[in-house]
């Protein structure tokens, strides 16, 4: 019985990381925020694996750590060392207007247009969906290549708990499948990144009107 | 005798393989041409073999695809068709082999044997397609492939625009077809040809209505009707000759094909007012085909204009048809399919002879205005008779093959003008009346193309030198000419063929037609009408032989001196004074201001500027305003350019735009699902 | 039998039609009130051009020496089609009126282009005015036959005069009005004068004439013979379909006398009102000429509206 | 209706046989030609009339040929458009330079056999042009020239009856017999 309220507590801990992120000016607040995150996705499938004793869930877990935990971050935060693009991540809308949108997709992942997923109750409801809303409209609202970068991965880790909710566990290969189709993501949004850098002299995405020109 | 089929596709197929294989040696160049011939002299054994034998072959292969399987049906409908194609394959292969030499330093022969030979087959396989699907996948390949065809020779600016042109038009047209194949697949669910068949009655009223109009804008568009002919004189003039007169004489038979296929065999009892759109469009475009071909200059832009007129009359025949069979008075219905199926073989056969007239005569003088030839018939006078012989057939005087054609048309006209209620009467008299000065005029425009192209002097240095072309290209057009004369001498026996396949039609399995042919003539609804070919001809042949018998009895002892022009004792009459094309075709196009809106600018140029009496040049430009460009097209273009703006605004090039996008449409997809 | 009565006719109407022409100029010299040459002068003509040499211009090829074999060949051939006296003459394979309508387009087909032969100016603008009117005639003339033809239930022009020369009075109005439209289209095929001045000397005013500027000798004498074989050919078509009484069903020999002289008389009266009326009116401009056509085939579609089938 | 009343009621104003015969004033040049004319221009003649920078004054003449009183016509002899066509050249002016080469053309563009007839004095030796820098003094100098019709200009009844003796429809001697 506790195991679903310790589940339910990290997945209040992601949602939480999601709204900070949405606050948060500055990118290295922002790959701590994912940091966590991926650490509360770890514990759940650490217990997972705990619970139900299997040993591929286990390996999954220990390469979600890898991955997530460890090379993601440190991949981002050494670009934003080298280029010292810390205080970019600007966004469209200002604070306030910000948290209202939090607000409205959360009523909106409230609203009985998710009704049939009975499995979740009202609360988990919101954490999830609402999670993943929100890690979109982040990417939306961000200017800063890397701070989109994390949305998207915000918006992963917010997909795999929901899944993971609704008990739509796949074989252990697939899982590490997509982990790892997750980090040839990382690598090559990184060196994306860097070019971005290289040819605009600065992450902020608006500069790529100029490619329509 | 199904393999016979198979075996010239694999030739054909060959050729095109092969030709990829040794584009490089301009020597061997002519294989691929030899492959198509010999691909299309199976497939023409195939055809006569099943025409003869009434057999239709029907065999399926399924693929891995869900709906998609090829399905050949080869009924003796079909096997006219294939007949129409492979007949005119042939010489134009022949053809090719000559013709394309003057094209080997400039450009890579191997691409055009191997285009060549995919757009042969895949004509073979539009007429056999069975299935929506295949027929669309082939109807893709055929459209394709003639479009690299046409724009072969890519040095050329404009050749690339009209193949541009072309290709846009051709698609408009798929998708139309498309449209209405997806309609009948929504309410017969599934694309064989043989489920549609048996569900079409169910279909409701409305939606048949829109596939028929769906069916006759994409089909009209290919087979070249008046409002959508916009692509057909800029593709057929733009193609090598030979090319071109396989896509006049075959390819728009395909749209032809298929709507005879459609309306007569897998959507039987077609409404009555569809006969009056297809009789009105036929008179239409029959009527104002000619009526630009006059106007045209250009030797290989004039032939197609032509095909238009042609498609017309095919139009008639088969808008007759439909009527009559909406009528419930099958015997006539059939007298006018025959009607039309006899004058789509007859059209494809003059035409084509045309086409490679005029490409011969384009290989020799280098140029393409009617306004620069002139006295050819004294430097090419093979290609001069046969030029002739396809002029005398296209416009339907009596020994060849295009006056039996009409003839039957009009008879078919004429039975409609008895019918009782005023309404059909008087489209049947519009219809007639459209034919008859169709037909007058098509004589006064191959007057004008003939007689200024090949007689008198020549106009320009280029025509001076022209030579005539090498015995490969007289042999094919010697065929052709030859081919006409037959099918007009002997066409009582080609149209009891046409007959049984008409007969073999679902709609006609039990009924007479009225057209009977008794010994070696033709009666009409019992002998209303008499047409004996061969007689007529042996009796133009005897009086003129008596016309040579007589004045040579009465007149032998008188000499016959060659002297120079009477010139009204001026000095040489110099080949400019000659009448030219503009100035043969002016008073008809004075005639038809209404149609034609001409217009006639005068510059002069003066010596010094303000002693305005010594002109230094004048020069007076004739223009023709397109009514279609001007207003159905520009019209339609300049409205999408306006709408297109508008939507351009939303492209603004910000990334998180485009993210925003996506997310206000996936919460409107969520919402939507749910209710 | 009716081969003999034939071959007659096919003797008959050749010599007999410069006579016609003969008979129209002296009517219209009569009408210009002079005396005007006999009516046998058109063979004094051709006899004496049958006997003259020929100028050729070089760059003639060989459709300027064919044509006016052609021409007379197939001029020859016409009366075959039409009744002179009766139905015994009809034929089952030659006798459609579309087969002897495109017969006369193929000689204008041919007239027109050996008039563009020779490259002079005047025969080029000659065979252009020709076959606009000819193109436009084509219309008038087949639209003129088709009334009679949906009455009589066939398309045989012999066999449509016989029927109709049985039928009752009062449906014979449809086939007036058609014969105004017919005799437009003669007007205009023969080249009479409101279409074009058969006997005038100004190159430019010329439609026909112009065509066979070039021609001399023996060659000019069968182009000219053969305008006149078309012209009786369409003064007996115009007399013998729109007004057929007279013609004799049956197919004995005593029974043509009579059908005979009642021929003459009405080719006369015809050629006589021909030339009246030529000589009564102007030459019309070229560009009024469509409108006049277009009149005679608005003629022709009342008539073919207003019968009863 | 009173247009054709009017012309059935004038009576037909001809020029009396018996007067043309005494009028004719013809000098025959080259003879050679008899032989055919007779056989072949009785009945039809075919002329073509060559100005050769005539004063204009032979035209008028000629003309009033085809008018209702003296009408050619009646005799088959009738004018046309093109030498091609023509039986007689009638060939008036006395050959200004430019013309010669035309004239030479239209006698050769014309089918033999032909006949050419000089008329009025101008084309015969030049005329009240004679001896003039600008002209070849008559047709003679550039065609063979068989008869020739004196006068400037001959009267319409010496042209008529000296065309008709050209046509031996009557000849000298046959008149005396007449008379």
């Amino acid at each position: 019985m506790n195991i679903i309220f310790q589940l339910q507590l990290f997945a209040l801990v992601i949602f939480l990381c999601i709204v900070v992120m949405n606050i948060a000016k500055k990118n290295t607040i922002l790959i701590f925020a994912y940091l966590i995150q991926s650490l509360m996705l770890v514990a759940i499938m650490g217990i997972k694996s705990y619970h139900e004793m299997s040993f591929e869930i286990g390996i999954v877990t220990i390469i979600l750590l890898i991955i997530k935990v460890i090379i993601a971050p440190q991949l981002l935060l050494r670009i934003i060392k080298q280029h010292k693009a810390n205080i970019s991540a600007t966004t469209y809308l200002n604070v306030p207007m910000t948290l209202g949108c939090l607000v409205i997709l959360s009523i909106f992942a409230q609203s009985d247009v998710f009704s049939p997923f009975t499995a979740l109750t009202p609360l988990l409801r919101v954490l999830l969906i609402g999670g993943m809303l929100m890690s979109i409209f982040f990417t939306i609202n961000r200017k800063g290549a890397i701070s989109q970068i994390i949305g998207i991965l915000s918006l992963e880790n917010c997909i795999f708990t929901f899944g993971y909710f609704l008990g739509l566990q796949q074989s252990a290969a697939l899982e590490i499948g997509m982990l790892f189709d997750v980090f040839f993501w990382i690598i090559i949004s990184s060196i994306f990144v860097r070019t971005i850098i290289k040819h605009f002299g600065s992450i902020d995405v608006t500069q790529l009107r100029e490619l329509k020109k | 005798m199904q393999n016979l089929f198979f075996t010239s596709l694999l030739v054909l197929t060959g050729g095109s393989i092969i030709s990829l294989i040794v584009q490089r040696d301009t020597k061997l160049s002519y294989v691929s041409s030899v492959f198509s011939m010999f691909g299309s002299l199976l497939a023409l054994i195939f055809s006569i073999g099943a025409l003869i034998t009434q057999s239709t072959l029907t065999t399926t292969l399924p693929t891995s695809f869900p709906m998609f399987n090829i399905s050949l049906h080869i009924d003796p409908l079909a096997a006219f068709f294939i007949l129409i194609v492979s007949l005119i394959a042939l010489p134009a292969s022949l053809y090719g082999i000559g013709y394309m030499k003057q094209y080997a330093k400039e450009y890579n022969l191997g691409v055009f044997g191997f285009f060549y030979n995919i757009f042969l087959i895949s004509l073979l396989l539009v007429i056999t397609a069975h299935n929506a699907l295949y027929f669309l996948f082939v109807w893709e390949i055929m459209s394709l492939s003639s479009l690299f065809l046409v724009i072969f020779e890519n040095k050329k600016l404009q050749i690339i625009k009209s193949g541009f042109i072309y290709f846009i038009m051709t698609h408009a047209a798929t998708a139309f077809i498309l449209l209405s194949f997806l309609l009948l697949f929504q309410f017969t669910g599934s694309f064989d040809f043989e489920t549609i068949k048996q569900h079409f009655a169910s279909i409701p009223f409305v939606i048949q209505t829109i596939i028929f109009l769906c069916m006759i804008i994409g089909f009209g568009t290919k087979a070249g009707i008046v409002p959508f002919h916009i692509w057909l004189p800029w593709a057929h003039s733009a193609a090598p000759s030979h090319v071109s007169s396989l896509m006049s004489g075959v390819m728009i038979k395909i749209g032809i094909f298929m709507l005879f296929k459609m309306f007569l065999d897998i959507l039987p009892q077609t409404p009555l007012w569809l006969g009056y759109v297809v009789l009105i469009i036929g008179a239409v475009s029959s009527i104002l085909g000619v009526l630009y071909a006059l106007s045209e200059h250009d030797i290989k832009r004039l032939p197609a204009y032509h095909s238009i007129e042609n498609i017309g009359i095919i139009l008639l025949g088969l808008g007759s048809g439909l009527i009559f069979i909406a009528l419930k008075q099958p015997s006539l219905a059939m007298l006018a399919i025959t009607a039309g199926l006899f004058h789509t073989l007859n059209h494809a056969v003059f035409k084509s002879l045309l086409f490679l007239g005029a490409g011969s005569v384009i290989s020799q003088t280098h140029t393409r205005n009617i306004e620069e030839y002139g006295g050819l018939i004294k430097l090419m006078p093979y290609t001069a008779i046969f030029f002739l012989v396809g002029a005398v057939a296209i416009s339907g005087l009596p020994p060849f093959n295009g006056f039996v054609s009409e003839w039957l048309t009009f008879q078919s006209l004429f039975s409609g003008i008895a019918t009782s209620s005023i309404l059909i009467k008087s489209i049947f008299i519009f219809g007639a009346a459209c034919l008859t000065f169709t037909g007058g005029l098509a004589a006064a425009c191959f007057v004008k193309a003939f007689g200024i192209t090949f007689l008198a002097r020549s106009r320009s240095i280029e025509s001076e030198k022209a030579t005539e072309v090498s015995p490969l290209l007289l042999i094919s057009m010697g065929t052709l000419a030859v081919l006409c004369l037959t099918l007009g001498v002997f066409s009582f026996f080609v149209i009891t063929n046409i007959q049984l396949i008409v007969k073999n039609l679902s709609l006609f399995s039990s009924k007479t037609s009225s057209l009977s042919s008794t010994g070696i003539s033709l009666q009409v609804n019992q002998n209303v009408a008499h047409l004996n070919m061969p007689v007529i001809f042996l009796v133009m042949a005897v009086f003129i032989a008596l016309s040579f018998g007589l004045v040579y009895i009465v007149s032998r002892k008188q000499k016959v001196v060659l002297r120079t022009v009477w010139d009204c004792g001026f000095n040489a009459l110099s080949p400019k004074m000659e009448i030219t094309a503009t100035g043969f075709s002016r008073t008809l196009i004075l005639i038809f201001r209404g149609i034609f809106q001409p217009s006639k600018q005068h510059e002069i140029e003066y010596v010094d500027a303000d002693i305005r009496y010594f002109s230094k040049s004048k020069t007076v430009t004739l223009g023709i305003v397109n009514i279609y460009e001007a207003y159905l097209y520009y019209p339609l273009h300049n409205g999408l350019s306006i709408i297109s703006k508008q939507i351009r605004k939303i492209q603004s090039g910000n990334v998180n735009q485009y993210l925003l996008y996506i997310f206000i449409l996936l919460l409107g997809l969520l919402i939507f699902a749910r209710y | 039998m009716s081969i003999f009565i034939i071959i007659l006719k096919l003797i008959l109407l050749p010599t007999l039609s410069p006579l016609c022409v003969g008979i129209v100029r002296k009517v219209k010299a009569y009408m210009q009130n002079r005396r005007g040459a006999g009516i046998f002068q058109p063979y004094y003509d051709l006899w004496k051009l049958f006997h003259k040499d020929e100028v050729i211009a070089r760059d003639a090829s060989w459709i300027f020496y064919l044509t006016p074999f052609l021409l007379f060949g197939l001029s020859i051939l016409l009366p075959l089609g039409i009744p002179l006296l009766g139905s015994i003459e009809s034929l089952s394979f030659f006798g459609d009126f579309i087969i002897t309508i495109y017969l006369l387009a193929t000689m204008t087909f041919f007239i027109a282009l050996s008039g563009l032969d020779v490259g002079s100016a005047f025969g080029g603008f000659g065979s252009s005015r020709e076959m606009t009117i000819a193109a436009l005639t084509e219309g008038t003339l087949l639209f003129s036959f088709l009334p009679i033809a949906l009455v009589t239930h066939t398309t045989n022009v012999i066999l449509m005069a016989t029927t109709a020369s049985g039928l009752p009075f009062f449906n014979y109005l449809p086939f007036v009005i058609a014969f105004m439209g017919f005799f437009i289209a003669l007007m205009a095929e023969t080249g009479r004068i409101p279409f074009d001045n058969p006997s005038t000397h100004l190159e430019l005013t010329m439609i026909h004439e112009a065509m066979i500027l070039e021609y001399s000798g023996k060659r000019l004498a069968l182009i000219e013979w053969a305008n006149a074989n078309k012209f009786i050919f369409f003064i007996i078509l115009g007399v013998n379909l729109f007004f057929p009484w007279g013609l004799s069903t049956t197919a004995n020999l005593s029974s043509l006398l009579f059908p005979f002289i009642l021929v003459i008389v009405k080719a006369t009266t015809l050629i006589v009102g021909v030339a009246i009326l030529e000589s009564s009116m102007a030459k019309l401009r070229l560009f009024r000429l469509p409108d006049l056509l277009l009149t005679g085939f608005i003629f022709c579609v009342i008539s073919l509206i207003t019968v009863t089938i | 209706m009173s247009l054709y009343s009017k012309i059935l009621s004038v009576p037909l104003t001809l020029v009396p046989r018996k007067i043309i015969n005494q009028q004719n004033d013809v000098t025959i040049v080259q003879k050679g030609i008899e032989k055919k004319i007779k056989k072949l221009f009785g009945g039809s003649l075919a002329i073509r009339e060559v100005d050769t920078g005539s004063t204009n004054a032979c035209e008028q003449e000629l003309m009033a040929l085809t008018n209702t009183y003296y009408d050619i016509e009646r005799f088959g002899i009738h004018f046309v458009a093109s030498p091609r066509h023509a039986d007689m050249l009638m060939v008036t002016g006395p050959v200004s330079r430019n013309m010669a080469e035309a004239l030479k053309k239209t006698y050769e563009a014309t089918p033999d056999p032909k006949i050419v007839v000089a008329v009025g004095d101008d084309a015969i030796d030049g005329g009240i042009f004679k001896g003039s820098y600008a002209v070849l003094d008559g047709v003679h100098n550039v065609i063979p020239v068989n008869f020739q019709i004196p006068g400037d200009p001959p009267s319409a009844m010496t042209i008529l009856s000296s065309l008709l003796y050209i046509l031996n429809i009557i000849d000298d001697k046959s008149d005396q017999k007449k008379q």
